[in-house]
């Protein structure tokens, strides 16, 4: 278990170092770069200013010793500094990641949740209207664009109904503590989550509802009911357990996929999470924060498929923990 | 009615500022942010008088190369340290190496020089027309020197948590979400701020923007921050004021860069059809929707020495057609570059794409956002390319910087990227600069504008108009020719 | 028939969906089932004697409908039972064992608990008690250090021990009725006669009725005490065991027990001073399979210093339980895996030493005939290509490969109308042909034949032998014939090695292995044999 | 084949879905034929509501351009995205994964670390970048959508291929002498081919949205027009004009659905359990 652990550690870091140097060089192909943003929002340029800025950013510098000095940084756990947000991108990051996080995994949850309900639903009623009813309810939100949702939801709940908060991550200036700052937050929370939830819980509604047709048609199903056992601690026990093999496979790919996933949601619901920072400071070329957020993301999604082989490996005792 | 005090409000700030060190970072963002925490020495009306804020008054020489500021006594930075000549200095100084405008700005001072601890001197190589009209905050803010002096500028901890003499303090910043400032008690100014508290709200989306308006949780939507379209929806909404003032300093002027170099822009009469052959008033009453003014040459409206009277291009396709092929244009592609500013922007891209093939000329869109843009316009890779930019308030400032032959520079943006060159207009702009009185400044510059509007090096489009919606309730929110960028020390909410 | 029947089917009359092959899976199927006895159901596959045993517990599928007939059991009509009477009878009076121990059970629960499931599914005991008597069962079905076994998963024990957990859960309610279906057909001939005997005697100990479904005539003759011969889905004989084998009435089950092959070897002409065609020398194979980089690697030596040879026209047999090695040898002597040391030779070549393009040059010398006659044809090829595929890959200009494709069908009984059709479209015997044809294409020196009859019916399997045998003789082919069923080997092999844990014990002639066998290991394997003592009351 | 038709005309979602892409191809491909004025073309006031004027029956946009002509022309660019971005995803993919799945070893590690590599990257983060990077037209479009969605075919692939590897007909083929690649491609491919085409047709409805984000998010190609940048430009008016985003959008919604249709009738007509079962 320990060494499972170490050696996918040992891996992911390799992954994670090719990311790096790609995406070093990758970023840099692009055209446009920080001095040439900061010049043109300063709405002046002039040669000293430019290469003022380029010095500044080691942009001056050959790109081999920058990757050098990047990589260098990051081996040691640096990840460098935003010359155009002032600020270390590490701690930019960290400002950003728990509202990710929240935000994700709370998708996550519903995704997931429905996901299962809805395809266990579908499965046991599989044929009849119900199935085809949910089927089609959960692929129209799998089918519809997310940044259309969310305005939807936004005209909806926020507009018409003036139910929830339309955008941000708590109410501004509210100063909230304790329980009711939570609930300012879940508020906030809910229509964020559910449009990127919505999107991925097709997915699952579909997954656990074949996966499920799948193993009530294996022996041991029939093993169970030979048993007499009841038809639900059939379905719920020997039935949805070996269902959800798969399903955990899925979501273990998915919850990398979300986090990078976010940044349409977390733009139309001001939604202060590195998705947007990632695609803010893709426009604006700060090559530093793009590459930290990109490592931080990689790594999230290798830390996410290392959770999830390991809560395969509880769930599925056949797998054994070598490679 | 009498101003009363107390409140927030709650303004939208987009993008995101980089951060709020105005001596280092100049952009529209920090700019609208920080103008509330930092002053310069003067501010100006909306017809662009200076008028004093950290300067009580100032004189001139009589050879115009001598300026004397008085500072106000009394004011003191945040900390509470006061506020004094020393400071003036030592901000010249570091924005000569941080703030590019203002060191192109200061190019014509010898020296600066502080007699007194209220007192500074300002001694220029030669008569500058334009000189009181660099000292608004954005162009000019004053820097405490007691927290910059022999450090390092680009990591100093108060760049995060600035600290100047505006009526506003700067308390926290939740990255992503908002900017929140609070009232300056000992501000300079007695009585005000009226207001306690400014928060600037991040929303990215301009669509969820005009949403937070609606819906009651945000204010003042500054100028640009919703798209065009939303404008006459929002301004007919209960309670709702709107107001096109606050942008005479800046009169922001959208042209197309027309790259003279090759190809066949390099044909005045082929630049000349593109100014028929593109709908202007189309581009104001649906683009923009009625907002604005379309443009008659290089300088707006609203700035100094301004003259429409230049060479009339109204919208004939025919008479573009005829030019083209006079021109003997056979169909060559034409790289369009719209601005990746919005929608608005794109949708005037389409419209001017539409337009231009519509006289028979052959147009690829180029999209880009605008790191990429800037480049390409910066390495004169282009052939049409949108831009809007500021003028500054006179033509010395803001107008001639894209026409004189000398502000050709591979590399660069904002200057002669378009690659025109006249010696006649380079002499024009650089007498202009000097040239004393104004009486003789304007018959220079109204003279560079019909040349200019002849030759077409640029296609001029629109007078931008960036209307700030706000509840009716804010009072006294615009009162210079700044606008919003100029603080809210006069605003006050009517509860 | 002195006793009252515990289990009376009547008439009994299932039917299929209206697409299947035939209208009634069983049509008018009467038997019954008494306390203290066992009632074999044998018959080819697709019988329905599965079908029957379903019924009996009420699992039919729900694509199919009894539409005649009852099953009486303690007074009531099964047939007539709602889903909970159903529940209350299973596990409790009425209990099944599957075929496929593997699947059988639930891989992500624990054995233990698994038995404990049928207390609990009829409100039996606590949760305490249930595990207590999970152990006792465990240990009463011969599990081997049951404390430990309770706690394993499914995957963790071997197909005997599953059979054995599969078989605890069955009597742990002690029923009145115990349903076997085919529980041993996927074990091997050791572990087989274990669990023939373990069923024997926990059936005589609690006086249990048992309905016990094989195809195997051996199984039959080893535990039955009445018999009853299923075909299309219906009962053809029926009758005490010893009747119907010593005088069959039916036609049908005359067909079958001639077709069950016979372990005394048939007498074969010596093979003496003949060139070798092939020839092993110290073969070594050990599969490491990975530990991990912190992790002690798993090996298992599946074949030390084997050393054979075949001569031109010989059969050599190899024996052995399940897992002894024996296919690893073949695909050793194949190359299809990589020996670890070791030479083989095909006449005079060495073909360990050849890669690449030479060693696809010497292939077509030998040749295989692989097992499962629907795994081993590709099913999105036409037959056709599937012959013509390796001379044409050979250089064989194609008309003429199809050409002889042709002749091949024909010689192995099959009309030149299948080139153009899909191997779907044949039946299991008809495939097992056609891959002895795509072996033969080649015109091969040595067939190797890895358990090329297992999958097949005793009939079918009867005509496939017979083929091989003809064919062999005809085009004077070696072969190597690997199976786990010894009176196959005895029929068609001029000689017999027997394998162990990888290694050959015992290498001799046919006759003499049966006679004498020298390896305690082979004495192991003639004993497990099913239906040895019928068939030779002697040894 | 026959049968798989056959199969797949009888399951009910296979059929809508079948009649939905048909019709959707053929707007694309005819559609523009019928409808030769540019979508581009400011042909009437801006904001018409549709069903006023029959020459544009959809109404127009904000800058009065017909949104009916706009969803023909977008229809050709949304499903030649989605086509041509999940074909070579494929072209990408398949050879990866079955070169992975049939040779093993270091091959297979090479091959799969470097899929990892690609998948470790959230794919819609990489395809902004991506897009951003080559500068937006249709070719990077296509590129980077299929360059975010090849690794689950290779995946999918080597999987496939792995289990085939060892199945009898397979090592039928090794031993009468067949080539690696005849065999990978004769042998091996066809066989896995039923859940890479599952796969696939999923993959376009995916690709279809994939461009109607990046469109959202300014990265469309500015020369054409396609359903997700009518959606993403309408979108910040649908308080005025609720036409401009809804018709394009309900088209993408019904084009994904029809994608997911078929992929759920070819699921069930490929899979040889569940067809055994309708028996
Ligand atoms: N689920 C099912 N749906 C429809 N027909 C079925 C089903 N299962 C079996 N059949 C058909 O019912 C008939 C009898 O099948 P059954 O399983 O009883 O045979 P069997 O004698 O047990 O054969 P085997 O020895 O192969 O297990 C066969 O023709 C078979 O094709
Ligand atoms: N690819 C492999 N990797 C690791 N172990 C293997 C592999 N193939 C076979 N083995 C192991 O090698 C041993 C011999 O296997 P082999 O298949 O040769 O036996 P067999 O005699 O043919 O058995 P059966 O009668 O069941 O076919 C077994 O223990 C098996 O588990
Ligand atoms: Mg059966
Ligand atoms: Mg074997």
């Amino acid at each position: 278990m320990l060494s499972f652990v170490a050696q996918r550690v040992v891996k992911g870091v390799i992954v994670l170092l090719a990311i790096v140097v790609l995406n070093f060089f990758l970023i840099r192909l692009a055209p446009g770069d920080p001095a040439m943003v900061m010049a043109g929002e300063a709405g002046a340029t002039d040669q000293v200013f430019v290469k003022q800025l380029r010095e500044k950013f080691g942009l001056d510098k050959p790109l081999p010793e920058q990757l050098f000095i990047y990589v260098k940084g990051v081996v040691t756990l640096d990840l460098g500094f935003s010359f155009r947000q002032q600020a270390p991108v590490a701690k930019l990051i960290g400002e950003r990641l728990p509202a990710t996080l929240l935000l994700t995994l709370t998708a996550f949850a519903i995704s997931l949740a429905l996901g299962v309900l809805f395809g266990t639903f579908a499965a046991r009623f599989a044929g009849t209207f119900l199935d085809t009813a949910i089927t089609v309810f959960a692929l129209i939100f799998y089918a519809m664009p997310i940044f259309w949702v969310a305005l939807m939801g936004i005209l909806l709940f926020s507009v018409t109904m003036d139910w929830l908060p339309s955008f941000g991550y708590e109410t501004v200036g509210a100063n909230l503590t304790g329980p009711a700052h939570a609930l300012d937050v879940a508020k906030h929370l809910i229509m964020p989550a559910m449009t990127l939830g919505l999107f991925f819980m097709a997915t699952y509604t579909r997954m656990t509802r074949a996966s499920m047709l799948e193993v009530k048609r294996l022996d041991f199903v029939k093993t169970a009911r030979a048993k007499g056992l009841s038809d639900a601690v059939i379905q719920r026990r020997h039935v949805l357990r070996n269902a959800l093999l798969p399903v955990v496979t899925l979501a273990g790919v998915h919850s990398g996929t979300l986090i990078g996933g976010a940044v349409i949601t977390e733009t139309v619901f001001a939604w202060p999470g590195i998705g947007r920072l990632m695609y803010d400071a893709l426009l604006q070329r700060d090559y530093n924060l793009l590459l930290g957020v990109f490592v931080i993301c990689s790594a999230m999604v290798l830390i996410f498929n290392l959770i999830t082989d390991l809560v395969y490996r509880l769930v599925d005792p056949r797998i054994e923990f070598a490679s | 009615q009498a101003p009363k005090t107390g409140g927030a409000i709650n303004a939208v700030i987009q993008p995101e500022p980089p951060g709020l060190m105005l001596a280092q970072i100049q952009n529209g963002p920090t700019q609208m942010v920080s103008g509330n925490i930092f002053e310069g020495l003067l501010r100006y009306s909306p017809k662009l008088e200076p008028q004093p804020e950290l300067a009580e008054s100032w004189s001139v020489s009589e050879d115009a190369k001598t300026y004397t500021f008085k500072l106000k006594k009394g004011v003191t930075w945040h900390d509470g340290k006061p506020f004094t000549a020393a400071d003036v200095l030592f901000s010249i100084e570091m924005l000569k190496q941080t703030h590019a405008r203002a060191r192109n700005n200061l190019a014509q001072v010898e020296k600066v020089e502080a007699p007194d601890d209220y007192t500074v001197v300002f001694t220029l190589k030669q008569p500058f027309g334009p000189f009181l009209g660099i000292f608004e905050v954005g162009s000019m803010p004053m820097v405490p020197k007691h927290l910059y002096e022999g450090t390092d500028w680009k990591t100093n901890p108060y760049n995060n948590a600035p600290v100047g003499t505006g009526p506003f303090m700067f308390k926290e910043w939740q990255k992503g979400s908002f900017i929140r400032l609070v009232k300056n008690p000992n501000y300079h100014e007695k009585g005000k701020p009226y207001l306690d508290e400014i928060y600037w709200q991040v929303i990215p989306d301009a669509a969820a923007r005009a949403v937070a308006y609606e819906t009651g949780k945000v204010d003042v939507l500054p100028g640009g921050s919703v798209e065009n379209f939303d404008v006459p929806r929002l301004s007919k909404l209960k309670d709702t004021c709107v107001t096109g003032a606050g942008w005479e300093f800046f009169s922001p002027l959208a042209w197309l860069w027309l790259n003279n170099r090759q190809g066949p822009l390099a044909d005045k009469r082929v630049r000349q059809a593109i100014m028929y052959a593109i709908d202007r008033d189309f581009a104001k009453d649906v683009i923009w929707n009625g907002l604005g003014k379309v443009a008659t040459g290089p300088s707006a409206s609203t700035i100094k020495f301004y003259t429409d009277d230049v060479k009339k291009y109204p919208y004939d396709p025919a008479k573009a057609k005829a030019l083209l092929k006079e021109a003997g244009y056979k169909g060559e592609k034409i790289r369009l570059l719209p601005l990746a500013y919005g929608e608005t922007w794109q949708r005037w891209g389409e419209a001017v794409k539409q337009n231009l093939q519509d006289v028979g000329m052959t147009i690829e869109t180029i999209a880009t956002d605008v790191a990429g843009g800037n480049q390409k316009i910066a390495e004169w890779d282009y052939d049409i390319a949108f831009t809007y930019l500021y003028q500054y308030g006179d033509p010395a400032l803001g107008v001639g910087r894209n026409y004189v032959s000398s502000a050709i520079a591979k590399g660069q943006m904002f200057n002669n990227v378009e690659g025109y060159s006249n010696p006649e207009i380079d002499k024009l702009f650089a007498d202009g600069a000097v040239a004393t009185p104004d009486s003789k400044r304007k018959e220079i510059y109204e003279k560079a504008q019909k040349i200019l509007v002849e030759d077409v090096p640029v296609a001029w489009m629109l007078e931008l108009q960036f209307p700030t919606i706000m509840r009716c309730k804010v009072k006294n929110l615009i009162t210079t020719g700044i606008g919003v960028n100029d603080g809210f020390k006069d605003a006050w909410l009517d509860k | 028939m002195t006793a009252p029947a515990t289990v009376a089917i009547k008439n009994l009359r299932i039917a299929l969906p209206k697409s299947a092959e035939r209208p009634y899976a069983v049509d008018g199927i009467s038997l019954d089932l008494r306390a203290g006895k066992i009632v074999c159901v044998v018959g080819e596959s697709g019988s329905g004697k599965s079908m029957c045993a379903h019924a009996l517990m009420g699992l039919l599928p729900d694509t199919v409908d009894v539409t005649a007939g009852e099953i009486m059991f303690e007074g009531r009509d099964l047939l007539k039972l709602d889903d909970d009477g159903w529940r209350d009878l299973r596990g409790r009076r009425l209990a099944m064992i599957f075929q496929e121990p593997m699947t059988a059970l639930n891989p992500l629960m624990r054995i233990g608990d698994q038995m404990a499931e049928m207390f609990e599914a009829h409100g039996l005991l606590t949760p305490r008690e249930r595990r207590a008597r999970a152990l006792a069962l465990a240990r009463e079905v011969g599990l081997p250090d049951p404390e430990r076994i309770v706690r394993a998963y499914p995957h963790q024990l071997s197909g005997g021990q599953r059979q054995r957990a599969m078989i605890a859960m069955a009597l742990a309610l002690e029923p009145a009725v115990l349903v076997a279906d085919e529980p041993t057909t996927a074990l091997d001939v050791t572990t087989q006669a274990q669990i023939l005997k373990l069923i024997r005697n926990l059936q005589r100990n609690r006086n249990m009725a048992v309905m016990f479904i094989t195809h195997d005539f051996g199984v039959v003759a080893d535990i039955a005490d009445q018999v009853v011969v299923l075909r299309h889905g219906k009962v053809v004989e029926e009758g005490p065991a010893a009747t119907v084998f010593s005088a069959p009435q039916h036609d049908y089950t005359k067909a079958l027990l001639a077709a069950v092959p016979s372990m005394d070897p048939p007498a074969r002409a010596p093979l003496d001073d003949r060139a070798r065609a092939v020839e092993v020398i110290g073969l070594d194979k050990t599969y490491v399979t990975s530990g991990g980089w912190f992790r002690e690697d798993r090996r298992v030596d599946a074949a030390r210093a084997v050393n054979f040879s075949i001569l031109k026209g010989e059969t050599l047999g190899l024996v052995g339980e399940s897992g002894s090695g024996k296919s690893s040898v073949a695909r050793l002597v194949m190359r299809l895996i990589e020996a670890d040391r070791g030479t083989v030779r095909i006449g005079e070549t060495d073909l360990t030493s050849l890669s690449g393009k030479a060693l696809r040059a010497e292939r077509h010398r030998i040749q295989m005939i692989f097992q499962d006659p629907f795994a081993s044809l590709n099913p999105r090829r036409k037959i056709g290509h599937i012959i013509a595929d390796g001379p044409i890959a050979a250089g064989v200009d194609t008309k003429v490969a199809f050409d002889r494709a042709r002749d091949l069908l024909k010689m192995v009984g099959l009309d030149a109308g299948a080139l153009e059709r899909y191997p779907h479209e044949f039946s299991g015997g008809q495939r097992q042909r056609i891959g002895i044809a795509r072996a033969l294409a080649l015109e091969p020196e040595i067939i190797v034949a890895d358990e090329a009859v297992s999958a097949l019916d005793v009939s079918v399997q009867a005509q496939v032998l017979r083929l091989l045998e003809d064919l062999k003789a005809r085009l004077g082919l070696s072969m190597l014939f690997i199976t786990h069923d010894l009176r196959v080997a005895a029929q068609i092999c001029d000689r017999i090695a027997v394998m162990q844990r990888g290694a050959i014990v015992e290498l001799t002639p046919t006759a003499q292995l049966f006679a004498a066998p020298e390896h305690a290991y082979t004495r192991e394997l003639l004993a497990a044999v099913p239906g040895r003592k019928e068939q030779a009351p002697a040894a | 084949m026959k049968q798989f038709w056959k199969s797949m005309l009888k399951s009910p979602s296979g059929v809508i879905g079948l009649v939905i892409l048909l019709l959707a191809i053929s707007v694309a491909v005819f559609g523009p034929m019928l409808f030769p004025n540019s979508p581009w073309r400011m042909v009437q006031r801006p904001f018409l509501p549709p069903f006023t004027l029959s020459t544009v029956p959809l109404g127009t946009d904000a800058l009065g351009r017909d949104v009916f002509a706009g969803m023909i022309f977008g229809a050709r660019v949304s499903l030649l995205v989605g086509l041509v971005s999940t074909l070579v995803a494929l072209i990408v993919g398949v050879p990866i994964g079955a070169m992975a799945g049939y040779f093993g070893g270091k091959v297979d590690d090479a091959l799969m670390r470097f899929t990892e590599f690609f998948q470790t990257i959230p794919s819609f983060a990489l395809a902004i970048v991506l897009v951003a990077i080559l500068q937006p037209s249709i070719y990077s479009i296509v590129a980077s959508i299929a360059i975010v969605s090849w690794p689950p075919v290779a995946r999918l692939v080597r999987g496939e291929v792995l289990s085939l590897r060892t199945r009898e007909y397979v090592q039928a083929a090794v031993v009468t002498g067949q080539s690696n690649s005849w065999i990978i491609l004769r042998e091996i491919l066809p066989n896995a081919l039923s859940p890479v085409i599952v796969l696939a047709s999923l993959m376009v409805a995916t690709a279809i949205l994939l461009e109607s984000s990046l469109s959202f998010l300014g990265l469309g190609d500015p020369n054409l027009i396609s359903w997700g940048y009518m959606v993403g430009a309408g979108r910040t008016v649908i308080r005025q004009a609720w036409w401009i985003t809804v018709f394009p959008g309900v088209a993408i919604l019904i084009s994904v659905l029809g994608l997911n249709l078929i992929g759920e009738g070819l699921n069930d007509a490929l899979n040889p359990r569940l067809s055994r079962e309708g028996r």
